[in-house]
């Protein structure tokens, strides 16, 4: 298998394949589910070939336009960036399968072209190693996500995308005046030519505010999570899928990666507030949840809340651990298959009843038994029980914070994987009641089940995977930079 | 003597201007001041294209400097009909003493 | 020659803000919509005196973009935004 | 030497005071009307301030895009927020009680903004005063650009994977906009003689400037960008004098020209990944052309992106019907 695969360019194809099956599918809607299928699952062997090549010749490099750093922009691609593609590719893949049946012909020519191009930011956007680039992959990103997020039409979901529309827009801006104040300070916007060049002077800093504001803001962390639950509640179930468990891990990913290459050393204090909002989004986001009378506001709550278990990454991958930021990673991974399960759960079942109502949810579990399994098992690996992707990446991030010292952390994510239970347990209990039908029931089609199955029983699979998985997290320079700074 | 007649244009085109803003800020109503801004404008800024005109360094440049002025006038011409006929339709009325 | 270009350009510059009184003040939409016609052409004299002080060509072309969509916005206006409820800002 | 010297302190003094000045009159507005004819005020301004940066380049963008197309999409906009919501006296009545916050939640936001201000303008002033950036690599680049113009030289080939994936934000912007609905049916042909004589006129001049600043482009300010905006206005112009356009042209023709620029791009990079082993990579040779038909591409797909995002919704078609 080695020489061939690992010659290719997988990287290269990672971003145009998606971008050209986009447009591809936007003229011609008549094929739109063929050339949507055929081009994510391209996608995925194209993740696997670059997995490959990457384990067998460590991290992968490529200068767009054949210019090179400084000047132009480079393509880079580690054991994280893998990680995130993966991320992007199964549950890419779980999500297309679902749509195939989810969408009527009208909203699924509308879907294709945006979640395709979508795709292709998200890819380019972790194969980036230039901060303006980061900034462009964010906007097509951003842009794509309102697309999607208004897709149904219905004046919730107008509404959501607006406000999605302008938290968006500011978090981009804030970001971009940010990258300005780099480049003007380091005379480029290369990320490792940045983190050797940057010093602690007052522009950095103001460029530090504003990059973690904005990106915080795209990545909803407490309290500029406002936008959110509406956002993700009010689009149809695919989207609020592709939001939920890729969109706001875009943001993240972007603002560890700048801390784990630039940021990291120059920072004291920052890394605490960001690390103190996470715990304070664990809380509120687990109590609103919990209050929640709606299932996809549920759903769309414990996004809030988990996005703060990332955010908990910073004040403890400041000693410069590779176990903190790769206990992150974990959960990025086991979070968006969960929750991408969940709320193609939460489509099931208002597909199923016409409604989501929790305290309806009577005898779903007789009707569409696979439906109710899925959600049970995304709720294991959300709620972090063994044996589970969200077990292992919490077990982890425990691990971590005792070993520092951390009781505050501790304490934070005990009360929050209590809290995650007590909101999951509601939502069963409801749905094994045994109260009189009374609505008409529509039947699911057996795609839309066994897909939101897959994307829960994977899952929970990674709570079996974890060696391989820190084998690839560990491939490349991230590693020995933070080797170096133990 | 080029530079002289430059200087006139351009002082006169300035004060064409002048002329139009304070008719734009002074007419009691829409159309006087659309008469006002629009002449006096298209009126101010061919002179100071003419000043410059004279002043420019190709033939091509001076062409340029021309068309420029064509365009506004067309602009400002259809623009001013629209702009009354609208007011017209809409029954705002003409100012009477 | 160069101060003269300046010294109008800033000129035309006081001009145009005098004529923001009209925008602010209507009291019809359409008065304010003349306001941004005097704005235009204003912008066009003030671009074309500043390429001729700066000797630069491209601003001449900015001119032109300007002189040319000068009037798309007000089309646009015509046809468009202003409503037929107009009359009923117009004492 | 010196009387010049005042005379543009004072121009760029005034500038910045009307600048600021619009800004707050355009937030503050109550008048959604006012504060669009301010904004149309404020991109104007807003292209002399690149003029005295010394921007050329971005001074006409701002001409083309700040000046003609954004005032046209916002009065669209006003068009259609007054068709869809013709304000009701309740509504009026709401946020005439909206306007009075408490004290803290008056006074919060300005402490907030006042610090957040005053923190980037210290950071702005400490900045190292000449920051050559990258415009000695540029300059030593610029033999093998295939182009004379740095801005261009940029755009199109040092990076021009940052605007592949423009055009892909363009086109996306625009797919949003068809996201949200609304099925528009062209208005009927208007008949209005001097609206039609303009746009006689008007319209072979755009296109033909639409060409020049394309050809331009490669040794002066000019470009795919400002080129495509003026081919955008050429397209509103004849939307709103009631142009016909055939139902089958607006199917398939329109979403070709609109897929074309990020289409042409993406192909060529494929092509060039291929044959030179590297995305995007030009032979030096060749650059020329091939930037030349990139921005050839780009204009179409930039002005028909801008004239469709003026019609708004998607344009009937025999298949969505």
């Amino acid at each position: 298998m080695g020489g061939l695969l690992s010659d290719a360019h997988w990287g290269v194809l990672l971003i145009l394949l998606p971008l050209f099956g986009g447009l591809c599918s936007f003229l011609w809607p008549g094929a739109v589910k063929f050339i949507g299928l055929a081009t994510v699952s391209a996608v995925a062997l194209s993740v696997v070939g670059l997995g490959d090549q990457l384990l067998t010749t460590g991290v992968y490099h490529h200068a767009v336009g054949g210019w090179g750093a400084p000047l132009g922009i480079d393509l880079y691609a580690d054991g994280l960036s893998l990680f995130m593609l993966m991320v992007n590719a199964l549950v890419g893949l779980g999500v297309s399968i679902y749509a195939l049946d989810y969408f009527d012909q009208g909203e699924a020519r509308r879907f294709w072209p945006l979640w395709l191009l979508l795709l292709g930011g998200l890819n380019a956007l972790f194969l980036s190693a230039d901060i303006f680039n980061l900034y462009v992959t964010l906007e097509i990103v951003g842009l794509a996500g309102v697309g999607l997020a208004s897709l149904s039409r219905s004046g919730a979901a107008l509404d959501g995308a607006m406000r999605y529309l302008m938290a968006t827009l500011l978090g981009s801006l804030c970001y971009l005046l940010g990258v300005a104040l780099l480049y003007h300070s380091a005379g480029t916007v290369d990320i490792p030519l940045l983190a050797e060049r940057l010093e602690s002077t007052p522009p950095v800093w103001a460029a530090l505010g504003l990059i973690c504001a904005g990106l915080a803001l795209k990545t909803a962390l407490f309290p500029l999570h406002f936008w959110l639950p509406k956002a993700h509640a009010s689009a149809s179930a695919p989207v609020s899928a592709l939001l939920s468990a890729l969109v706001v891990k875009a943001s993240f990913y972007i603002l560890l990666r700048l801390w784990l290459e630039i940021f990291s050393v120059r920072t004291e204090g920052v890394d605490d507030l960001l690390g103190a909002l996470g715990m304070a989004a664990i809380i509120w986001g687990s109590l609103q949840a919990l209050q929640q009378t709606r299932l996809k506001l549920m759903i769309a709550y414990s996004t809030v809340s988990q996005m703060g278990y990332l955010f908990l990454v910073f004040p403890l991958a400041a000693a410069g651990a590779f176990s903190a930021w790769s206990a992150v990673a974990y959960l990025i991974l086991s979070h968006a298959l969960a929750k991408s399960s969940m709320f193609l759960v939460a489509g099931n079942l208002m597909h199923f009843g016409g409604h989501d109502r929790i305290a309806d949810l009577d005898r779903a579990v007789q009707r569409l038994p696979i439906t109710v399994g899925a959600f049970a098992l995304a709720g294991v690996s959300i709620m972090g029980l063994p044996p589970s992707g969200g077990f292992i990446g919490k077990w982890l991030l425990l691990n971590e914070a005792l070993n520092q010292g951390r009781w505050d952390l501790v304490i934070v994510m005990m009360i929050g994987g209590v809290l995650a239970a007590a909101y999951i347990f509601k939502v069963l209990g409801f749905a094994f009641t045994q109260a009189p039908v009374t609505h008409e029931p529509k039947g699911v089609p057996a795609i839309m089940e066994w897909s939101a199955l897959l994307l829960a029983v994977a899952a929970i699979v990674l709570g079996f995977l974890a060696s391989p998985l820190m084998l690839i997290l560990g491939i490349g320079e991230t590693v020995q930079l933070m080797g170096a700074g133990q | 003597m080029i530079d002289f007649f430059s200087i006139l244009l351009l002082l006169a085109g300035a004060l064409f201007f002048l002329a139009g803003t304070v008719g734009l800020l002074r007419f009691p109503d829409l159309y006087t001041r659309l008469h006002a801004l629009t002449k006096a404008d298209n009126v101010g800024l061919g002179l100071m294209i003419a000043g410059l005109a004279l002043q420019a360094e190709s033939l091509s440049a001076a062409g340029k400097l021309v068309l420029i002025w064509g365009l506004v006038l067309l602009a400002g011409a259809s623009v001013a009909y629209l702009i009354a006929r609208g007011a017209l339709l809409r029954g705002v009325l003409p100012w009477k003493r | 020659m160069q101060l003269l270009y300046i010294t109008l350009a800033l000129f035309l510059l006081v001009n145009l803000a005098a004529g923001m009184w009209r925008v602010l003040r209507g009291p019809g939409v359409a008065d304010r919509m003349l306001a941004a016609q005097l704005f235009g052409t204003t912008a066009v004299a003030i671009l074309l005196l500043l390429a001729e002080a700066a000797g630069s060509n491209a601003l001449r072309d900015a001119a032109l973009v300007f002189a040319l969509l000068a009037a798309v916005t007000a089309v646009a206006f015509v046809k468009r935004a202003w409503s037929m409820q107009e009359e009923r800002d117009v004492d | 030497m010196e009387a010049i010297d005042i005379a543009l302190g004072l121009f760029d003094l005034l500038l910045v005071f009307l600048l600021l000045w619009l800004a707050w009159l355009v937030m503050s507005s109550e008048d959604l009307f006012k504060a669009i004819v301010l904004f149309v005020a404020f991109g104007l301004l807003m292209a002399l301030v690149w003029v005295r940066l010394e921007a050329p380049d971005i001074a006409l963008a701002e001409a083309a895009i700040g000046a003609g197309l954004t005032g046209a999409l916002l009065m669209a906009a006003l068009d259609r927020l007054n068709a869809v919501k013709p304000m009701p006296a309740a509504a009026v009545v709401t946020s005439a009680k909206r306007e009075q916050p408490s004290l803290p939640s008056k006074v919060l936001p300005l402490v907030a903004l006042v610090l957040i201000v005053l923190g980037l303008g210290y950071a702005l002033l400490s900045l190292p005063d000449v920051a050559d950036g990258l415009v000695p690599n540029v300059k030593e680049q610029m033999a093998q650009s295939g182009v004379k113009n740095p801005v261009t030289a940029v755009l199109l080939n040092f990076r021009g994977y940052d605007t592949l994936l423009e055009m892909v934000v363009l086109l996306l912007a625009l797919l949003s906009v068809w996201s949200l609905g609304g099925v528009r049916k062209l208005s009927p042909r208007n008949t209005n003689p001097v609206l039609a004589s303009l746009c006689r006129v008007l319209v072979p001049v755009l296109i033909l400037v639409s060409c020049y600043l394309l050809w331009v482009g490669a040794d002066a300010p000019g470009g795919a960008f400002q080129a495509g905006s003026v081919l955008g206005a050429a397209g509103v112009l004849l939307l709103l004098s009631g142009w016909h356009v055939e139902q089958k042209i607006l199917l398939w023709p329109l979403r070709f020209i609109l897929v074309l620029g990020s289409g042409v791009f993406i192909i060529i990079a494929a092509v060039l990944f291929f044959t030179q082993g590297g995305l995007l990579t030009y032979p030096v040779a060749q650059a020329g052309w091939l930037i030349l038909l990139l921005e050839s591409a780009a204009t179409l797909s930039i002005g028909a992106t801008l004239a469709a995002l003026f019609f708004g919704g998607i344009p009937k078609s025999r298949v969505d019907q």
